[in-house]
């Protein structure tokens, strides 16, 4: 204890801010994660209950009768919650410290070779973020060639979730070192769903960095809970208090609106009052 | 010493106590976690040096660069290349599945020929020499008989090295017999053709438009090149440009789109032809980039009066107006046509009506505008010295009866060919050569497509995978799949440029498999004069980089070539071809009282590419769940039907039946039925076979009587509880 | 004493071979030898069979003479492991590496003719087996402990550079592990810093080092993610 | 978890957590071996307890 | 042929009739056994479980038989620690109940981890701040304690009895036994709590999440204090099932009238604070994270507002009142029908806690989930039933289980080994003084 001293990097906050009046439901990001982190798939994927997709489109509909019929797709990746000090849901439930909350980068982590598969996380995650592999992963002959090294594959009987492509951060840390530099740059660490988005729709980076492009999107404000400055922006299930880095933006009321439970009386974004 | 039962115990604890404080158990304990924290059957990647490997994606018409990331020699992920002037960074969900299509279990992994009965999926492998011998041997004996003709060829596209080698190869074997799938660019040359007088192609400067009217063009659907088209839907929000979307079926372009304007389907033209009519009425239209207005005019507003275009269209008079105001109003504005991906030609009435449209807000050549532009010259061979077995050949007509008669100005009609094989041809076909191109599949009425290809004696499949057509095929002589094998890569979807791509090998041929320009040289040079001089080249690189010439340079440090100024075919549209009738669907309204519509999504692949494992696990439980495919149902209408969500049903339609799930939709219009195309494969594997159904099942080829081409934009059907 | 007694008395009693008090206290003494002999037995098995079954061996594909090597390049260790451009740390050297030097044999070493005959002009890579292959979860970064902390190589992989040859590879059964992971002593026991490689290891070198950072809420210590993958 | 783990951290809710689980078996540990070695040393003294009242 | 095994004074089954009991609750138990093997030989897709049902049929049993199986601390407690002396007739059987339950849950909890062979990293690698830890560690604890409590009757068995160390094992536990005891509702307090407290601290479940004191929501009290209120009634459920299996009375009217009282009690106590907890949370907590009843109780085929009346009015006020009325207590149909309504009520209570939490979708555009278990999942849930039944007919048949059996059921016939037992094996049972 004596030896410990704060020799802790600056603190940065990883997390994303997502425009869904761009985002056009292609899939393409549910793809690139899925090929950039050895996500495993099997014959039939149709039983959404059981199907491994970290990142996840969701399909909303205001629910009027044609014509007045509105959809909008909403991807979901793990919200990285930060809950209250780094508290999310599912953190502080997981009895053998599986996931772990990183005020290094706010990214939440899961080691599934430390997980023993327990599935609590699971029930506390009100975002099903988080995905039980009940499998063995199987690639079909030849096509475990693909596999990227960066990712460890996982084993049945754990569970997995988005990592906000940390992998990418490790290596990009890599060079960071050579260059001699302290800080990884913007660009140099970039979700893989960031980097593949066609529309653009997904930004990345650090909510604590001013020169970011989320930042400046996002707008956090750290007196109410790093809720958004931005009109635009909501947070998902804001008032549960998980306090989520995932941004949504959408210039649509009844989609700002499908983000969080309200009672009919409340209005949009009012009631976001964190919980906690 | 007399070993009793105490002793015993006593040996036994003290055991337990030794064991305990040996490492054993613990060890053991800690091992098999280890253990099955690595499993043996888990795999593990090696590690390794990372290269990134640039390349041109050719898995659909859109023509991204695309970026292997690579180690050691496996290629482990694609990403979209930054900087290129199409996708800068961006990537489709087909894009980024490719490796599961280089590696995947479906290629076929060497030269086979069929050994069981036609369908049984029994193959012998073979050498190439021998499938060589197999081929050519064939093609020499028929054309000896001087029946050349008999041979046809159907490949997914006309442009570029590889489709140019197959023509010729065609044309110096004496076939007139070349085929091209269908798609939007049939109905698109043809336009340009009629309307601007001239062979060339449309590009659309859709970035910088400022009022976008889409008549069911699948906008994010993946219409044109995708990730353009999505850059440009982004880009549209940025600037906040306005952008109509007109579709029976708020599909995701429509979701996308400022407003969306449901039409009856099959009136698209109508409504453009409508809008048209306001803007003539009321003088907002620019004249001078249209001719024969004057007498057009008359017509036009007789046949197009806003009250009767409503009332077809079902789009209220208001509305029509509004757009046509907003429309001629704005600066830069632009109308799209092609349904959906445009994956079907589509009438010629259909899309001069909204080229039309276009002119008339005087738009031809203008930033944001519509460009008709000559299609890429830069294939300059020798022509091909023909004998005369070749000119007996090329001199009959074309099976599919394209290029002659009251179809002179249409080049390919590959939606005919089952019709054509089925009897109702000039005469039968004996060798069928099918290159990139999945025609049991992918054309409409798969049944009698299928029938056809029982009727051919000979097919040969080039395809790299086991796809429905290669299990029709007698002989399969599998080409390298796109990340194998070098080829240029011309861009023409909607692009206002002239673009070319360059595929290069990111990793060495997975399989014994051959290029297939490699493998028409091959053949030519084996059938010896006056085949063999037509392919004077070594072998397809030597072809290439002499074709391609100055641009080879180019292409080999930068990936892809672009001419931005080019000069348009023509400058003025003449107003013609809009007068025909439109297209019906099929089928009898009594018998058959509601429309069933194919729909296009980004999620599902066109073309002849089957969709990937990780792309079909992005699919929605609301369009295939477990094996079942669903049909999109207005709830009022699956009421009056006693459907409820998920419940089996029978569709059935004039050209066939099947049994579906229904997915309640508000989204549709009521009495309309909307079904995912690119599903129902009978052939690839497990992760792709038997999931969902194949509308072109359901659905026949309508004939538009100005081309010739499958107009089907739907078919009449009848929904039942199963 | 009531009935209880006579009860005790009675069940000994149908055990005539337990006999009277004294035989039983003779057979105290073979109670105490026969603890002995189970527990000294358990403790071969568990100290000295154990661990000679649950490792195994393999041979490197030939012995490789690192001081050799050493002496004769410039760069010590970084002239074969090297950091590539990215950042990341090469490893083992690749065939290609090898023959920029060895495109002929340079000794006449036995080794250097498997090495030339099989590998050079086979053009196959040696199948080197790694001493201190970290399981796949776990990301080391070698950028951060040699450029960042400036560590020298020995603190973790020991005195290998001036190995004269291969010693045999020896791999946990179960896990599949090299038996470098959890170190020789069975016990892990580590007398250097190179003698084990477990997560502990780290831990432990981190805390020596002074390097704790406290950014893991649950732990307090570095987050999960900083070594796992 | 022992504090000699480098999880471990000398905070109260871990010491209060672990503390509870340790004293607990410690009870359980410490009342059985009182239990089973005392039954032993009578067993061997040929004492039989009697106590039952 | 076992009569050398049987306790003396009582009269038993034929032994075909034991042997064609435990060859049926075999058949079933190797059944669970085989459902057992194929979920830890091939995984977790063996059952019906998915990614939003993570917690299913068996975690719902595991739960349900701690609650239940919580009769043996309460139980304990009221004997070695509050002096409720008469309860030592029934406390043999309670620890037996108690042990049966815990080993149940044990061993469900070790199929249902999808990594068995990792489960020691719960206490290898503790995370004190879950609350699943703390119940595994109680659990875990209280079962040792369990098992210190049935070791002593095992010891009694008439032929282990003989031996001198057991016998003196034996007596010494009886004489610790006050300690054990209190240790075990020490842990058992908090490992029931905390079972509590695994759905109540899920702040992101609107449904399963309380407010509560300090780091415990009140669904932390309110497990313990159900499991306390609820399980003397399992016990006495099951005595009575077992008299009736029997066809013998076992245990006096007034041990049972007590303990069925004392029940009735916990029960009324237990269910007016429930009702308040609800009532807040229906009308505070859940609003103010935007959800209203209708949102938990509607909108899908299986959940509606009779679980709620189910759990609390039929299994909380209904059993309560028919207990703490003295003449309806004192009517056996009474008081069994309030014993089955109150075990269905504590059950149903696990039940919503565990899985209805799961099925409640949260994100607004999410749809509620509902499952169908796999057989393998009812097998290996039935298992730990056939598991007890087969301990049960053992431990009864071979242990001095009810020490007031040879009194009720005086042997008329012969066998002098009978009378003799009348006077061994009674005062063979008294416990230490506490």
């Amino acid at each position: 204890m004596k030896n410990e001293h704060n020799d802790n990097p600056p603190v940065m906050k990883f997390g994303m801010a997502i425009d869904l009046d761009k985002c056009t439901g292609c899939g393409a990001c549910m793809v690139a994660c899925m090929s950039e982190n050895n996500i495993p798939f099997k014959e039939d994927e149709s039983d959404k209950l059981v199907s491994i997709t970290w990142m996840r489109i969701f399909k909303l509909s205001n629910g009027k009768s044609f014509p007045d019929t509105d959809i909008c797709y909403l991807p979901r990746p793990c919200q990285h919650c930060e809950g209250h000090g780094g508290h999310s849901p599912c953190v502080s439930v997981c009895p053998a410290t599986a996931t772990d909350y990183s005020r290094e980068t706010g990214i939440v982590s899961q080691i599934v070779t430390r997980c023993f598969g327990c599935r609590y996380c699971m029930g506390a995650c009100p975002y099903h973020a988080r995905y039980f592999n009940w499998w063995d992963p199987v690639w079909p002959d030849g096509m475990e060639k693909y596999l990227s090294p960066n990712v460890s594959p996982r084993m049945r009987g754990v569970v997995e979730k988005c990592s906000f492509c940390f992998h990418r951060y490790q290596l990009a840390k890599n060079k960071a070192y050579l260059d001699g530099e302290r800080r990884v740059p913007e660009e140099a660490y970039q979700t893989a769903c960031t980097q593949a988005c066609p529309a653009g729709a997904i930004v990345f980076g650090d909510l604590n960095n001013p020169e970011h492009q989320v930042h400046q999107i996002v707008k956090p404000d750290p007196k109410h809970g790093g809720r958004s400055q931005n009109p635009r922006a909501f947070r998902l299930l804001e008032r549960l208090g998980t306090n989520t880095k995932v941004y949504y933006l959408s210039s649509r009321e009844w989609v700002r609106r499908s983000g969080d439970n309200y009672l009919e009386h409340e209005k949009t974004g009012q009631a976001s009052q964190p919980h906690h | 010493m007399k070993v009793d039962r105490r002793s015993f115990l006593s040996f036994v604890i003290g055991g337990a106590a030794g064991t305990a404080l040996s490492p054993l158990p613990w060890k053991l304990m800690d091992d098999s976690s280890i253990w099955s924290q690595m499993w043996p059957w888990t795999p593990v990647p090696p590690d390794g040096e990372v290269v990134y490997e640039d390349s041109t994606c050719t898995l659909c018409p859109g023509g991204c660069g695309i970026s292997v990331r690579k180690v050691d020699n496996r290629a482990v992920k694609i990403e979209g290349k930054q900087g290129h002037p199409i996708n800068d960074g961006g990537i489709c969900i087909l894009g980024l599945s490719g490796l599961q299509m280089l590696y995947g279990p479906t290629r076929v992994k060497s030269p086979m020929k069929r050994i069981g009965e036609r369908g049984d999926g029994q193959w012998q492998k073979i050498s190439w020499d021998e499938a060589i011998a197999i081929l050519t041997e064939k093609l020499i004996d028929i054309r000896d008989k001087g029946e050349a003709h008999t041979v046809a060829a159907i490949a997914g596209s006309d442009s570029g090295t590889v489709p140019a080698l197959i023509q010729r190869f065609m044309t110096a074997y004496g076939s007139p017999n070349f085929m091209r799938t269908p798609s939007g660019r049939d109905a698109d040359e043809l336009a340009v053709n009629t309307l601007f007088g001239n062979q060339g192609r449309t590009g659309f400067d859709v970035e910088n438009a400022d009022y976008i009217l889409s008549f069911g063009s699948g906008i994010v659907d993946g219409w044109g090149s995708p990730v353009r088209m999505f850059r440009a839907s982004s880009l549209w929000k940025d600037k906040k440009t306005t952008v109509v979307q007109v579709e029976p079926r708020l599909s995701n372009s429509a979701a996308k789109a400022t407003r969306w304007v449901p039409v009856n389907p099959g009136t698209e033209a109508d409504l453009a032809l409508g809008i048209a009519a306001v803007m003539v009425s009321r003088n907002m239209i620019d004249t001078g980039a249209v001719s024969g207005l004057s007498s057009w005019k008359s017509d036009l507003l007789a046949n197009y009066a806003t009250e009767k275009v409503s009332q077809t269209t079902g789009v209220a008079a208001e509305v029509i107006a509004e757009l046509a105001k907003g429309f001629a109003g704005a600066n830069r504005p632009l109308a799209l046509c092609g349904r959906g991906k445009a994956q079907t030609a589509g009438s010629l009435r259909d899309i001069a009506a909204v080229y039309a449209l276009n002119a008339l807000a005087g738009n031809i050549n203008q930033e944001g505008g519509m460009w008709p532009i000559p299609e890429a010259d830069y294939i300059q061979w020798r022509d091909v010295a023909t004998d005369n077995l070749a000119s007996a050949g090329l001199s009959q007509p074309r099976i599919d009866g394209a290029g002659a008669g009251k179809y002179a100005q249409t080049r390919y009609l590959a939606s005919r060919l089952a019709d054509a094989v089925n009897g109702n041809g000039p005469y039968p076909l004996q060798v069928l050569l099918v290159a990139s191109a999945n025609p049991c599949h992918d054309l409409p009425d798969t049944q009698r497509v299928k029938e056809a290809f029982a009727r051919i004696p000979f097919i040969v499949s080039f395809s790299s995978f086991h796809d429905e057509t290669a299990a029709m095929a007698d002989l399969l002589m599998p080409d390298h799949v796109y990340l194998e094998r070098y080829e240029d890569v011309p861009v023409d979807a909607g692009l206002t440029q002239q673009m070319i791509g360059l595929s290069r090998p990111v990793v060495s041929p997975q399989f014994n498999t051959r290029h297939l320009g490699e493998t028409l040289i091959s053949a030519a040079k084996a059938m010896g004069e006056p085949m063999a001089d037509a392919f004077p080249w070594d072998d397809y690189e030597t072809c290439l980089e002499e074709t391609l010439a100055e641009k080879w340079d180019t292409l080999m440090e930068d990936g892809v070539w672009v001419q931005a100024d080019i000069d348009p075919v023509g400058d003025r549209l003449q107003l013609a071809g809009m007068d025909a009738d439109a297209v019906q669907a099929e089928g009898d309204v009594n018998s058959f009282p509601l429309l069933l519509l194919p729909y296009d999504t980004i999620r599902l692949t066109s073309g002849y590419i089957g969709e990937a494992p990780f792309m079909i696990k992005t699919v929605a439980d609301t369009v295939i769940k477990g094996n079942d495919g669903f049909v999109e149902v207005n709830p009022q209408t699956a009421r009056a039907a006693g459907l409820g969500q998920g419940d089996m049903a029978t569709l059935t339609t004039p050209r066939g039946e099947a049994q579906v799930r229904v997915h309640l939709f508000e989204g549709i219009q009521p009495g309309v039925l909307a079904m995912a195309r690119g599903l129902g494969h009978t052939a690839y594997d497990a992760f792709l076979a038997g999931k969902g159904v194949n509308i072109n099942t359901l659905i026949g080829p309508v004939e538009d009587p100005s081309s010739g081409h499958d107009a089907a934009w739907g078919i009449r059907a009848t929904l039942s509880k199963a | 004493m009531s009935t209880l007694d006579e009860k005790a008395k009675e069940g000994m009693d149908d055990h005539a071979t337990h006999g009277s008090d004294g035989k039983q206290s003779g057979a105290g003494g073979f109670i105490i030898l026969f603890f002995i002999i189970g527990f000294a037995a358990s403790m071969v098995l568990g100290w000295v069979i154990f661990p000679k079954l649950l490792y195994s061996q393999k041979q490197q594909p030939f012995s490789f003479n690192h001081a050799l090597h050493v002496e004769e390049v410039d760069d010590g260790c970084e002239s074969c492991h090297f950091f590539r451009e990215d950042g990341s740390f090469s490893g083992t050297p690749k065939l290609a590496q090898c023959t920029e030097c060895h495109e002929e044999p340079m000794g006449d070493t036995e080794d250097e003719a498997i090495f030339v005959e099989q590998y050079v002009t086979m053009e196959r890579e040696v199948p080197w087996l790694s001493y201190s292959r970290q399981p796949d979860c776990v990301f080391f970064s070698h950028a951060a402990h040699v450029i960042g902390a400036k560590m020298d190589c020995v603190v973790c992989h020991g005195h290998i550079g001036e190995s004269e040859e291969s010693r045999p590879y020896e791999y946990n059964r179960i896990t599949t592990y090299s038996r470098d992971i959890w170190g020789h002593n069975i016990a892990g026991f580590a007398k250097n810093s190179w003698d084990r490689m477990k997560m502990d290891d780290c831990a432990r070198c981190h805390k020596e080092a002074g390097v704790i950072h406290t950014s893991s809420v649950q732990t307090e210590r570095d987050a999960c993610f900083v070594c796992h993958k | 978890m022992f504090p000699f783990s480098f999880e471990w951290t000398w905070e109260t809710t871990r010491m209060v957590f672990m503390g509870g689980l340790w004293y607990a078996l410690g009870i359980l540990g410490a009342g059985m071996t009182y239990c089973i070695l005392k039954a032993a040393i009578d067993a061997s003294k040929g004492t039989q307890g009697n106590s039952h009242h | 042929m076992d009569s050398a095994l049987i306790p003396k004074g009582v009269k038993r089954c034929p032994m075909w009739q034991f042997l064609l009991g435990l060859g049926i609750m075999g058949a079933v138990l190797a059944w669970g056994v085989y459902a057992m093997l194929l979920c830890w030989f091939k995984g977790l897709n063996q059952t019906n479980m998915n990614d939003y049902y993570g917690f299913a049929l068996w975690i719902w049993a595991d739960l349900a038989v701690i609650a239940v199986g919580g009769g043996a601390f309460f139980s304990g407690l009221l004997k070695y620690i509050i002096g409720k002396d008469e309860l030592k007739h029934i406390i043999n059987y309670a620890v037996l109940i108690g042990f049966i339950c815990y080993s149940s849950a044990l061993l469900i909890l070790a199929i249902d981890i999808g990594q068995p062979l990792r489960g020691w990293f719960i206490f290898w690698h503790a995370n004190v701040h879950s609350m699943l830890t703390e119940v595994a560690f109680c659990l875990s604890c209280y079962f040792a304690v369990l098992t210190i409590e049935y070791i002593p009757l095992i010891l009694e068995n008439r032929q282990l009895d003989k031996v001198p160390f057991f016998h003196n094992l034996s007596h010494n536990m009886h004489e610790t036994m006050a300690i054990f005891a209190a240790t075990g509702a020490f842990l058992s307090f908090f490992h029931q709590g905390s079972l509590g407290g695994v759905a109540g601290v899920l702040f992101g479940r609107p449904f399963a999440f309380r407010e509560g004191l300090l780091i415990w929501p009140w669904t932390f009290f309110l497990f313990t204090w159900s499991a306390a209120a609820y399980g003397p009634s399992f016990t006495l459920l099951i005595t009575w099932i077992t008299e009736k299996v029997t066809r013998k009375k076992l245990v006096k009217d007034n041990v049972v009238d007590l303990l069925a009282k004392i029940s009735g009690w916990m029960i009324f106590t237990y269910i007016i604070v429930k009702m308040a907890d609800t009532s807040r949370w229906a009308f505070i907590t859940a609003p103010g994270l935007g959800q209203t009843l209708a949102d938990f109780y509607t909108g899908n085929d299986f959940y509606g507002y009779w679980i709620l009346f189910a759990e609390i009015i039929l299994g909380g006020v209904v059993p309560a009142v028919i207990l703490i009325s003295p003449p309806l207590r004192r009517k056996p149909a009474w008081r069994v029908t309030a014993f089955i309504l109150g075990v269905m009520g504590v059950s149903l209570n696990r039940w919503v806690m565990v899985l209805q939490v799961m099925a409640v979708p949260i994100m607004p555009f999410d749809n509620w989930a509902l499952y169908i278990p796999s057989w393998q999942e009812v097998a290996t849930t039935i298992l730990p039933v056939a598991y007890g039944v087969i301990l049960i007919m053992i431990s009864y048949r071979y242990l001095p289980i009810f020490p007031q059996e040879v009194e009720l059921n005086p042997i008329q016939d012969e066998s002098p080994a009978a009378v003799e037992a009348e006077t061994e094996s009674t005062p063979d049972l008294q416990p230490a003084k506490a």
